[in-house]
């Protein structure tokens, strides 16, 4: 057992999941022979073969769309998209059938497809490599959409995706691929989807993320805890469905919340879970509901990138201004 | 300068407008008359559900409705040469193909009838076909999907898909194409050439002079036949399927007939379509040109047409009294296909749409 | 001056704007001798000419494209997507260029361009006809995402639109295309973009609503006044941005609330209208935050749409709770 | 069976591997010898720019950066054509054609450096021209959009757009294509065609025998030409570009180059480039070919090459240099440009990202 980054958990549940599966096929730009441009199907190609692990085509409305004919038959296809700023091409197949077509045809065909992408900023990419848009297909029902925000969460929520008999969208925080380390058995054990993790517990705030800002999330409850400030932390991890009963039942607990995306702010995901806070916990708040997120911008060119990204300081800024709320 | 790729479309069509044959070395089809005769039914069984779908949606009883009059033997043509575990991947104007692989006349009348049970077909044969994709030119895309599925698992089956000549401007369609190409997909592209999309003339979609030579773009081969000969869609279409099903990957079949209809129930094309069109269109439809090379051949009468007729508005008169009569879906039937399993927050809305429907 | 729907108002507008102002061109699938599906366009080509009003092939990337490429020229193109449905194949094109290209060259190009498309359900349509998904363009920053509610603000936003030098998504709700006529001076008169009308003054609850679901949320108001509640009625108009101000100052006076939307609940714009609220707005609260919403569920083929969206009662019954909390 | 349509590509050398003319009969370029010479220095800044590019990356000093090393010629070649009021669509790795038209290096090295200033054409020149787009094919549309505008207020200009032959298999170069076809623009569409998109070789990218008949699905002129040779590609670009401001339409050239470099600096194309390619693409890039041919006319020297190689590298230099002295954007200026005026709530934001900046 070796400690292996997020990324290497990607590719690790899809190596488990093809050995096991001879219906999981895996394609996309470059996910053959170069491995995929950041090594998430690294090696795949010469373990499972060209038939198994395709090259496409530069197209990704094609990709979807094969995929959702693959699935259909019953194949198990994970897909990738090459960076989520292009799966806009994509978005058609994904909200017009793939989040439809058990519904269309009353369970007749099913879908039991994966779309992979890496997304978020703070990697100095070029343009439209460093958006965080997820909150798109977080409103389209019918879909899943889950983001895995450490190592083991990424293998174990990956191994449910490619298991699940529905579409999942599996957003990657490619901030976070090589960022930690976690010792992990390769033993095909899933982690559930639809659930969220508490992360930390607490009883003066509950702050709340997903993805690559989990990890400023944590670090800013260590700094509060330093600060005396107690705060439970929870990873989303399934942004839809979105668990919202763990969320209540922290509310519940805490009275104070802080949301954390990365996200532009306006209707974001921070934007539903503050909603229904505020629609069925509202009578245990203390304090307002408080959303640390990227500017309501456009997410600018590198050098201003990190301008644009919420940090550890400004999580427990806002933390403190919550729970000194009266 | 040198040349270094050329290619040329062909043009076929067997069976003239006055059901005439033009030439001396036709297809097997031409002397096989019981199949012959199966097909002018199979055409004439979608002439009359259009017809009926028509008074339907004319009295209230259905929604909008995309007619295929004047295309039958695209439809009838090419999906009676596919297999049982071929699948079909339709268009929304492609009941032809649908019912003739399988789909009832009620299912037809499901769907534009806004009931989702209209795309849960219950013959084994589609059990594998897709529904009517509206958004379009999506369905060649998820046919070449099919077709991958086929060549991984190494199975001597093909996919059909249909698609309007409108639909080919979309970028999809080309994507199609091109992966089917490179991959060399067992697929068959039907191109519905009606020369219509809604109101805008196919001298408005493209500058190609053939939607054939669409397919030269992804290296396919490709061909265009009379869409209003059922013998030409018929041949070509078997000898695509074979080729498909044995490994020798795609065709693109342009098939040119005439949009004898309005786009749909809710279109009036008198707005748009030029004087006399319809006159001479309706002079080539395909019904009418194999009715009298049957005819010609002793092979039809006046009374086998009226025998012909009275079954098939029997088989749809008993669908439409099935479609009538089939009560609404529960309120919860909008979650029950959703997921698998329904998560929990959704699981409660269920409970209030159920609650109000109880209500009504 | 004569009684006009919502659609005559459109036509209204651009007819106005394109005597005006020799940059608008009309652009769409059947726009030109069809007049578009619905009569949007009726009689602009008979005005216009064939150069302005011009029918496109069938491909809506291609239509946002090229409205992109006009715009960057100066020209004024006005764009239809049939059906909001049918948008998804330009959302490339909307989300990572229309937003976008003033952005990316500090304002050296700009798109002053339109793009319209009816939306909403309860026309008995065919499926992918009748879905609600502005939350997805109101959640892009650079975007303005501008939704009439009945036939005057249909001309003045339109006119508006037209005028604005960024790019607007015009949303028009096609159940209330001719659900009722306003009398309109075809003055060119315009109406503000990017604030919210108060359609109604009240002490008791703030509805808020916008599009279609305006004609609802009116008569919840009459309904409930005949009930002794005194609801004020905002018309958000434009979801993107959002001006939060106007409703901040209604939910001050009234402390209660409830959004209604004909969208899925999860990740819709009520969504953040409510988390804007529990943001800003909480120490006004006297209630939890209600919404009434289409389901979280794909929108039903058109026999059981009805069952799908908010009704009347619905609306009623939550202001009552709403207004009743203690 | 008739034939309806015929159609050939035809491929266009003049000067080969070795410098030398193939042909008695060559363009008027190809004998004026100070424009050849312009041209080779305009290869060779564009050559030394991406060097400079690299040094600059592999320091920390640049992000990710695409060179053009081997496609020189194209873009020189096209966007030598050009008149100032044309309009360059170009993609990410058109900066050969950019340059050319006006974009200063400075202005390449902020694009690449994370700053939106290098979209900010300064040049009169390029004042019209879009910056990148990096999600690929979407320029072709913008292309076709540009041209469209150019039409209807009759002007006689033209539109270059660029694009890879992996993005040919976008729907949206398809659907570019058809519009200008049936409308007739003025566009020319460029295909540069290195034979790599990022690992995926040509051969996986479709089954065409040539990128340039993907035109044929548009009905619009096409043809190939040797990418390598800038007399090849400078000559079709001129007729093309003269053809399309006189209101002739679109045409589409495939250049054939060969990527000499990896795909970015974040790339290496050792782990799927074949042995060998390399070392032979060398033998037939663009710049050796040109220089042979120039020297073996008396037109070039070791001398000149060298004061050509101090001009432009100093040129670059100097533009190196202003682009590492000049400060980062303020924090505002995520906001300042997001719409002509910036919404009540947008600013407040503006005013926190301000706040924050001047902590630091
Ligand atoms: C993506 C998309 N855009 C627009 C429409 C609306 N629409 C329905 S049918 C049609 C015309 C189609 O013409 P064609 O492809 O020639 O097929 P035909 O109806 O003639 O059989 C249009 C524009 C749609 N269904 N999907
Ligand atoms: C829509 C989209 N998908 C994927 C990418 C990522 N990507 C950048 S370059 C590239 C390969 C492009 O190859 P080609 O078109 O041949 O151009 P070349 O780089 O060879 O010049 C890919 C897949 C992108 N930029 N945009
Ligand atoms: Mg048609
Ligand atoms: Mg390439």
């Amino acid at each position: 057992m070796k400690a292996i980054t997020l990324i290497e958990a990607v590719n690790m549940a899809m190596a488990y999941e093809m050995t096991q599966d001879k219906e999981v096929v895996v394609f996309g730009e470059d996910v053959g022979a170069n491995g995929g441009v950041f090594r998430a199907t690294d090696g795949l190609q010469e373990k499972f073969g060209e038939a198994r692990v395709i090259d496409t085509p530069l197209a990704e409305a094609m990709i979807a769309g094969v995929a959702i004919g693959m699935a259909a038959q019953g194949m198990k296809p994970v897909a990738e998209i090459q960076f989520m700023g292009f799966i806009f091409p994509a978005a058609d197949h994904i909200i017009s059938h793939c989040a439809r077509l058990r519904n269309r045809t009353r369970g007749r065909l099913t879908l039991p497809l994966v779309i992979r992408a890496p997304y978020g900023g703070g990697i100095h990419a070029p343009e439209n490599h460093s958006e965080s848009t997820e909150a798109i297909f977080a409103h389209i029902p019918g879909l899943k959409v889950v983001i895995p925000s450490n190592p083991s969460r990424a293998y174990g929520l990956m191994l449910a995706a490619i298991r699940d008999p529905d579409p999942v969208i599996f957003l990657e925080p490619k901030r976070v691929y090589r960022i930690e380390k976690h010792e992990i058995e390769d033993d095909g054990e899933d982690y559930p989807l639809g659930v969220c993790f508490v992360d930390r517990e607490g009883t003066d705030i509950t702050l709340i993320s997903w993805g690559a800002m989990m990890h400023e999330t944590r670090q800013a409850a260590e700094k509060l805890a330093a600060l005396g400030v107690s705060a439970e932390v929870i990873d989303v991890a399934t942004i839809n469905p979105l668990d919202i009963a763990t969320i209540l039942d922290s509310v519940a607990k805490t009275g104070r919340v802080c949301i954390v995306q990365e996200a532009p702010k306006a209707g974001a995901l921070g934007s539903e879970i503050a909603a229904e806070i505020a629609e069925k916990g509202i009578m245990n708040l203390l304090a307002p509901i408080g959303r640390v997120s990227g500017f309501d911008t456009v997410m600018p060119y590198y050098r201003l990138e990190k301008q644009f990204m919420p940090k550890v300081e400004h999580i427990v800024e806002e933390a403190r201004r919550i729970v000194e709320y009266k | 300068m040198t040349i270094v790729a050329k290619f040329e479309i062909k043009y076929t069509q067997y069976l003239d407008e006055n059901g005439e044959l033009l030439t001396n070395n036709p297809p097997a089809i031409a002397k096989d008359f019981d199949c012959l005769k199966k097909l002018y039914r199979d055409m004439a069984l979608v002439r009359q559900m259009d017809i009926k779908a028509y008074a339907l949606q004319r009295t209230g009883k259905l929604g909008t409705y995309a007619a295929a009059t004047g295309q039958e033997a695209i439809g009838v043509g090419y999906a009676s040469v596919m297999n049982h575990d071929d699948v079909l991947v339709p268009y929304y104007r492609g009941q032809a193909a649908m019912v003739q692989h399988g789909v009832s006349v009620e299912e037809v009348f499901l769907f534009w009838g806004g009931d989702e049970r209209g795309c849960d077909f219950k013959n084994e044969m589609a059990k594998q076909d897709f529904p009517i994709a509206v958004p379009i030119a999506t369905q060649s895309l998820h046919a070449t999907g099919v077709a991958k599925a086929m060549q991984l698992r190494g199975e001597k089956r093909c996919v059909f898909t249909e698609i309007g000549e409108g639909g080919t401007s979309q970028g999809d369609f080309y994507e199609a194409l091109n992966v089917a190409g490179i991959w060399n997909l067992g697929v068959v592209f039907i191109v519905n050439n009606n020369q219509w999309a809604i109101s805008v003339p196919s001298g408005l979609q493209t500058a190609c002079k053939t939607y054939a030579q669409k397919a030269i773009a992804a290296g396919i081969d490709c061909q265009q036949v009379d869409g209003n000969d059922i013998i030409a869609v018929h041949e070509a279409a078997l000898k695509a399927a074979e080729k498909a099903r044995n490994g020798g990957g795609p065709t693109l079949i342009e098939c040119i007939s005439l949009r004898l209809c309005d786009h749909t129930t809710a279109d009036d094309a008198s707005r748009y379509r030029p004087d006399g069109e319809l006159e001479e269109g309706w002079k080539k439809e395909p019904l009418l040109r194999l009715r009298k090379y049957l005819e010609a051949n002793s092979q039809w009468s006046e009374v086998l047409e009226n025998e012909m007729l009275t079954e098939v508005n029997q088989l749809i008169q008993s669908n439409a009294d099935n479609y009538e009569n089939l009560a609404a879906q529960p309120p919860e039937a909008m979650f029950d296909y959703l997921y698998a399993e329904l998560p929990e927050r959704t699981l409660q809305q269920r409970e209030v749409a159920m609650a109000r429907g109880a209500k009504q």
